[in-house]
């Protein structure tokens, strides 16, 4: 049973939500405990957003709450930015990766580096929404993982749900935070069901989590390769390999106390995440686990990954993604 | 600098709902074109409606990955594709199928795109067609440097690029037409403004009177078109096409249209547009009034109208065949073409993949993992 | 869509060069302020000019690491934050020190940026005024998201923003543009058109007839003004902040103006411009007008002359004063608010910089190593 | 002698070059051989650049083969992309790294993705120019490092020159490139000073190169930082550490084959650079020289970067940018 579902059994009657619903639920119960919280972007209103994810809320609250903006990525962030100054919280939603990257300069030049240039006078209370990662046969651009690009970025905070339970929480506290939150969500997990008794507080957001205890391997994984890691874990049990599983879901900050514990004891570790390898955010992972465990470490940490090309067409993506096999393959990899 | 030719009240128009030639206001400056070019034209867009029911057809049956329709915007489509001479290029959206196929394009090698077998797969140097691109507004760009290029070396090709409505809102649509007009890049823009962004209406697109207004901030002419009106799309963009050989620089074309279809396979429009506004565009369609003009003036026979619904039936038949054969894909050509040459890492990894591929248990794909 | 008021042919002046009130054709619809304001704008015009020739002189001794001087477009700056509310907000850049004198804002905590201390020191919130930014455009965005934020919450708050003629280039300034004009956002773009981007003649930025012609695009109000004429900027400025604050949407104002100054400390404007050139705008100079103007009608005494001249030495002292003394800085601030709560690996970093400082041998920057 | 200067010795009448100097001459030869290399970007006509760098060219070669384009790094970047489609080689500048920030959607989405998409039927032959990172006392947004941005995109080259022969040879092998490449001009050696005859051709632009040799430990550096190295292996000779120095000169591809010899030597290496050290390019560095080279290492890799802060202010940047005295305390810190 893993920690979530400890809070969960904890709550009373549940009902079934898929990630997306979860979203939708923690977007709305925001809006109405706090008036100045405004969502805008591309078809967020009576569409409901490509995946559907602000679905209804445009009917609940309004124009004046929920809107659709013109078709431009930089002035949806550099409008949310403005708004923040001014007293809202914007929830904004770039509707692939690939089409945030229009608003780099906004995100990266001022969402991330306002409070410290104005030294803590103005904050930017702001959450950038982005359906994130492949593994849905989208065409070019849809299935970008652009983590890496927003984990260097000093002043950003970086966090991606695995499950609806934490796709709640986290979103509202991303959303009460007092920093701008990079929110990624992974498509290919949208449609993942869980019975939840809504509201819930899962672990704060900023903290890993150990899905699966184990004694063998340290598996790291968030995101969409979460999935994959409890599949490897099982799969694994059955050859007699005992994996712990991480779910970072902080990308930054990265929570060195829980994964350093966890290596310790197991003396292994592997990273798996969809992104390229080079440069990729599993290269931070690899490197500051082992500057501070190196003695502790049997093995190199291994990095299990998507290859070092753009994201393939959707009828080869498959071949790209990093899968159960892969990851047991890349365990086997190790002198034991 | 002189006054910018700016845009009319009404959209230009040749031709009416009623197949009827348009005279005075609307019209002014502007020759219908010959007969042999409208029949053209109208072969094309009814040739592309077949092509675009069989697509659609395909993608519900779930040959392909995705598809967005041009339904209803063949008058566009089909004449920024015949304006230009085969030597300019085209540099056209993932909506412009349709201007591809008129281009000369292989269907089965554009669909290989939305079927999902690679990025692209038709050669853009053979056609002179630059791939289909989704980053909005990106590929406008890439139209104003190649057309800047070709002027730099006394060439006389002249670029087209398609964006949609909701395009112009990005900021590379403005630093393209800025920096078209200020090189007199030979460009001609055509917008294809079909009301619609996915699901976001013009008006929260724009507060501008009509789209093709931005012209004038640009010392560039621009011209408000009905975009229904083959005739009128396609003389418009012939004399900016002109205008662009000759050194006159860049222009600006709104063609007024409409979306018929959703969005792509995956959309929903009733979630943001009435049936009745759909139904509404029923009475503006860009086929059926060519067809009343060329009709009623006698240039469309029996015989051609067979003819071209043989054409039409013919390549909704090759493409029913050609996309119901499973393409071979050989997945490490994925590490093939990231650069010209082969890096050591990526070789590594071509050979991982080889290994794996050869070995019995199949990679079972992440999406269904 | 109403048509949208058109930029007139040639600039809007309300005094000429020679200090004579303009009648007719290009004052058509504006009223001269009263000799109280433009007495109040000549002295904030003098006091700004004389703080230059200060922050000049403090930067050649290297006091400052640069200075983007305003010396010439003093009327833009003054006008500009003259105009607003104190309860407005006004969104700079790195050009507009003079605006945020104006604005009231400590000249000491100005400079302190340009000394290099930090990336800005004053309070924004104290202020009502943002951060001088650098990034091109980007800065337009955040007035128009905070001006929409204004609105949403039913307060009548205006935003000004400045930017310059290379800044509307730039996609975010079409961006901000179009968002303002769909939003009707209470907001007013003030575009010093100085004829530069640094070394780029305003001939190789746009192809428009002039900048401001970019409003109709977005149907928007658009006025081209004398950038020189402190009366006819401030009327210009002030009836579009009066029509933004009565729910009438977005302005956008060019005013002609001219950079006399480089573009900063480590510019070489011989390598762009002629000296002719530059002497050419001396006759243009906006404070020599309005001097005649003011002394002509009487407005403006000697003992109204000393009184400024004493409150432009003050200042000039006291910035010297400031300038002169070194800034205490504390290196450990770098880590204190790059987050709300400080992260467990930036406290580590910051132990690990504390150390180093408490060590005997200090730490020698990589630009000295 | 490092192996730049015995390939200088082979040269006959030398003459003093800064590396501004030096980028100045590869263009202007580079223009002078092939009439399809074009330049543009913001004052790199009359001005001749920020830096200088295009001094002389525009008076030289005219408006056709070098001219100030309108101020739009994204315009920039996506008209350099059209006419490379149509046989020019375009050099285009970004005036600073965090002014590139608005052409992330074209170099990411289409600089990169370019001859993947069209399987090499359209090939990119351009060279973006960005005055790279630190150290001279510029306001915010002048001193950012940007590599790790463009390292992890599959698709890009990314190199950067350390001294004035490098950075002529380079540059005209970056230019005679068939792929795009980023080319990071480490702003505050542009008037370190060498004495070359050009023209002169250095290592392949691709390579690592050993600067100095040693037994001890593997220093890798590159661009600002490798004269740093430099002053940190002179420092340590004298407390009898023999640093061996490599100037890694490419950052994307990476010389696995170089690094990995000399790691497997020293069996200790570190990895200095300005960037922010959270997913920095050193992160990538320690991981995958980590994982190929594990058994032999006796210590973990340590970086020895910028701190996780935006770029600071000129009067507090020295405080952040790697020393070499930061260096030494960082091999101290290695149990010996
Ligand atoms: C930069 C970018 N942002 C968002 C998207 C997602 N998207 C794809 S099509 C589309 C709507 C485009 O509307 P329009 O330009 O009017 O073209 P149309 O689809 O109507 O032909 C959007 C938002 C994208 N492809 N690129
Ligand atoms: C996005 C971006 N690109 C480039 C620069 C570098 N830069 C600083 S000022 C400047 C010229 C700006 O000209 P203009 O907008 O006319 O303002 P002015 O300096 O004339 O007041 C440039 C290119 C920048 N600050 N931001
Ligand atoms: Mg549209
Ligand atoms: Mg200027």
């Amino acid at each position: 049973m893993t920690m979530t579902e400890h809070r969960q059994a904890a709550a009373t009657t549940r009902t079934p939500y898929t990630m997306a619903a979860a979203l939708t639920a923690a977007l709305r119960d925001a809006m109405t405990e706090d008036r100045t919280v405004v969502i805008f972007g591309e078809d967020v209103g009576p569409l409901g957003g490509v995946f559907r994810v602000t679905d209804g809320l445009s009917k609940e609250f309004g124009e004046s709450r929920i809107w659709d903006s013109p078709l431009a990525e930089s002035g949806i962030v550099g409008t949310a930015i403005g708004m923040a100054m001014n007293g809202l919280r914007p929830v904004v939603e770039m509707q692939f990766d690939a089409f945030s990257y229009p608003a780099f300069e906004q995100i990266t030049s001022h969402v991330a580096k306002m409070r410290n240039r104005t030294k803590g006078r103005v904050q930017l209370p702001l959450v950038i929404r982005i359906p994130y990662a492949g593994g849905i046969g989208g065409v070019e651009h849809h299935s970008d993982s652009s983590e890496a690009y927003w984990t260097h970025t000093p002043g950003l905070t970086v966090v991606s749900p695995s499950n609806p339970a934490d796709a709640y929480s986290m979103l509202r506290e991303a959303i009460a935070s007092d920093d701008p939150v990079i929110f990624l969500e992974p498509k290919s997990r949208y449609w993942l069901r869980d019975e939840l008794a809504l509201p819930i507080a899962t672990a704060p957001m900023t903290r890993a989590q150990v899905l699966r205890e184990g004694t063998d391997v340290t598996l790291l994984a968030y995101g969409p390769t979460v999935k994959t890691a409890m599949q490897s874990a099982e799969l694994a049990s059955v050859e007699g390999l005992d994996i712990e599983v991480i779910d970072l879901r902080s990308l930054s900050p990265f929570d060195d106390e829980t994964v350093s514990a966890s290596v310790r004891k197991t003396s292994r570790a592997a990273i798996i995440h969809e992104a390229s390898q080079f440069g990729g955010y599993g290269a931070e992972v690899a490197a500051r686990v082992t500057e501070r465990n190196f003695f502790y470490l049997a093995a190199p940490i291994l990095r299990i990954t998507g290859f070092d090309i753009p994201f393939p067409s959707p009828k080869l993506e498959e071949y790209n993604l990093p899968t159960a096999e892969r990851v047991l393959a890349a365990l086997d990899s190790w002198e034991w | 600098m002189a006054e910018p030719i700016r845009p009319t009240e009404l959209p230009i128009r040749l031709i009416d709902e009623k197949g009827a030639a348009v005279r005075g206001k609307r019209a002014t400056g502007f020759e219908l074109p010959d007969a042999s070019v409208l029949l053209s034209l109208y072969r094309r867009m009814v040739v592309a409606r077949r092509f675009e029911a069989q697509v659609t057809a395909l993608t519900r049956q779930g040959r392909l990955a995705t598809y967005p329709s041009a339904l209803g915007q063949e008058a566009c489509e089909v004449s920024a594709a015949s304006a230009l001479e085969t030597t300019d290029w085209l540099f056209p959206t993932y909506r412009d199928t349709i201007a591809l196929l008129t281009r000369g394009v292989p269907a089965s090698e554009i669909l290989s795109y939305f079927r999902g077998d690679w990025h692209m797969s038709f050669d853009p140097n053979e056609h002179k067609t630059a791939p289909q691109i989704t980053p909005l507004a990106t590929q406008a760009l890439h139209a104003v440097g190649f057309a800047t290029a070709a002027k730099l070396k006394g060439e006389s090709t002249v670029a087209l690029t398609l964006m949609g409505d909701g395009a112009t809102s990005e900021g590379d649509a403005h630093e393209a037409f800025n920096f078209a007009s200020v090189w007199q890049a030979p460009i001609v823009f055509v917008i294809q403004n079909n009301g619609y962004a996915i699901s976001v209406p013009i008006a929260k697109q724009t507060h501008a009177r009509v789209l093709s207004d931005r012209a004038i901030g640009y010392g560039m002419p621009g011209y408000y078109v009905d975009g229904n009106d083959a005739a009128a799309m396609y003389t418009v963009i012939s004399q900016a096409i002109e205008r662009a050989r000759k050194g006159g620089g860049p222009t600006m074309i709104e063609g007024l249209t409409y979306r018929m279809e959703s969005h792509t396979n995956s959309d929903d429009p009733t979630r943001y547009r009435t049936a009745a506004e759909t139904e509404e565009w029923h009475g503006h369609d860009p086929i059926d009034r060519l067809d009343k003009y060329l009709t009623k003036t006698g240039a469309l026979t029996e015989a051609i109208t067979a003819d071209i619904h043989a054409e039409a039936e013919a390549l909704a038949q090759a493409t029913r065949d050609a996309m119901n054969v499973e393409p071979v894909l050989d997945p490490l050509e994925l590490f093939d073409h990231v650069y010209a040459n082969r890096r050591p890492a990526l070789i590594e990894q071509r050979e991982f993949l080889a290994r794996e591929l050869a070995a019995t248990i199949p990679s079972t794909g992440g999406s269904a993992s």
